[in-house]
């Protein structure tokens, strides 16, 4: 693939999540990725940029780069707050789910601290089969 | 670019004084989803505890749209009813299994099941 | 450079954090690093080491390997355990400095889970100046 | 490889009924941190609240090593005293800064000026 990926800046204003969806789903389909696999980055896109809004309060950047059996979304804030595990309860609807969809979803994620803000980034691969 | 029109439509149809089906349409994220739940409020303020979601055109949904489906479930069954699903897309049911919700939420396959099912728990009940 | 970087095994028994650390002074004096340097990477693997032995439980594997600027430690566990900021406070001798100093020390430091584990990673530049 | 030896080694100096100079060498981490805070420990038990710990001779400490240095002040202030440390090298040093143990704990230049801020602490008090 000679697709060195893309990067998209996702300020904080109305259709900001929508618009993150729509230019990874779009990104994918170039790469002729099936649409099963692209729901799954486009969920965790999703996820991530709104978390970067939400949580960290700042705008985003998102980044949509190839691997050889996948694609590596990230997604960039500038707060260095960190993380914090929840543990998600259906019965008090207490939220906390994003966390664990990547833990189902990514073949590994992460986060990455510097002192400016972090990144929190995930690999979907790109056949069901071996995620 | 263009800023995006979000796009979620609701539709409301009302079967008996405390059931009501909502067809959801669209895309339920985090800036869609309060409109939902506004909706979900109404039916519940004219006593309709029983909610139907019709999902089959609802062609995305995250988390945030899963906590507002949690957030009236436990409201419809405070006031002794139910929020019942409907035929989600694969990806959207894909997302209520890894998440348990289809563990504590009825699935059915298309609306007229759900609401006999609603009609015979109150038969049960009665 | 063209050391590749090292991997080293660090089982559970007695005297495995002095191994970590002695196993890194080592290399980065090979490297030619300063002092002073490699005392900020010596006490960031110890950290590191430590808590994969005491809080995931499992043995560690530490990586050293050059980066143009400094050089990336990284201590593998096999416990999905995510780490837990903690406030440290020296009032109430509650520990928690660990990702305190990590904060400060590392240029830039993260955590990539994998189902099978995770990875604790952090960069100390070469020269002092621009960390 | 060799199991390496865990290394560090601890003097202790009686000064006064209530004051004790440990002299602490080679490296403090998660596995000789009891060691050092069981010397500690028996100071106290023996009447000793201020302890002095000369660090000039301690090559490595982390925050292991740091948690039992907080305890032992804690617990030295507990009985009214307090602990003192003594010319620790530039790498324990910057992790007394960083973590902000210096704004709590007294740090002096050699043990006598340790000493002597202890005895007059003592007159002030008397
Ligand atoms: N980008 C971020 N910046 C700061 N904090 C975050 C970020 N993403 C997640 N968090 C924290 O991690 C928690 C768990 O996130 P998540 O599992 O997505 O659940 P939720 O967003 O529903 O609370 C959040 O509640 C928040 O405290
Ligand atoms: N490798 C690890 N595996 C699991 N949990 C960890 C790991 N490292 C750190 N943690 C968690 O993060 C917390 C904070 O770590 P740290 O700042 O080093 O403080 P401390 O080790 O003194 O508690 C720990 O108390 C622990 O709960």
């Amino acid at each position: 693939m000679d697709v060195q990926g893309h990067i998209w800046h996702i300020p904080q204003e109305p259709g900001a999540f929508a618009r993150a969806r729509d230019l990874t789903a779009a990104a994918l389909a170039t790469w002729g990725w099936p649409s099963e696999r692209v729901e799954v980055a486009v969920l965790l896109v999703s996820e991530l940029v709104t978390n970067a809004h939400r949580h960290a309060g700042t705008d985003a950047w998102l980044h949509v780069e190839p691997l050889p059996d996948g694609v590596r979304i990230a997604v960039r804030d500038e707060s260095p707050a960190p993380l914090a595990r929840r543990t998600p309860g259906v019965a008090t609807a207490s939220g906390g789910f994003g966390l664990h969809l990547l833990d189902h979803l990514a073949a590994g994620w992460g986060v990455d601290n510097r002192a400016d803000g972090k990144r929190v980034w995930a690999d979907v691969l790109g056949a069901p089969g071996n995620a | 670019m263009a800023v995006r029109e979000e796009n979620l439509d609701i539709e409301v149809d009302i079967r008996d004084d405390a059931t009501a089906v909502l067809t959801v349409g669209g895309e339920l994220d985090i800036e869609t989803a309060t409109f939902l739940h506004h909706h979900m409020a109404n039916q519940f303020t004219h006593g309709r505890r029983h909610l139907v979601l019709d999902l089959s055109a609802l062609v995305f949904m995250d988390s945030s749209g899963l906590n507002v489906v949690i957030k009236g479930s436990r409201e419809a069954r405070d006031k002794g009813g139910d929020v019942h699903l409907v035929s989600p897309t694969p990806a959207v049911r894909r997302l209520l299994e890894i998440t348990g919700l289809t563990v504590t939420t009825p699935l059915h396959n298309d609306v007229e099941a759900a609401v006999e099912a609603i009609r015979q728990a109150g038969e049960e009940q009665a």
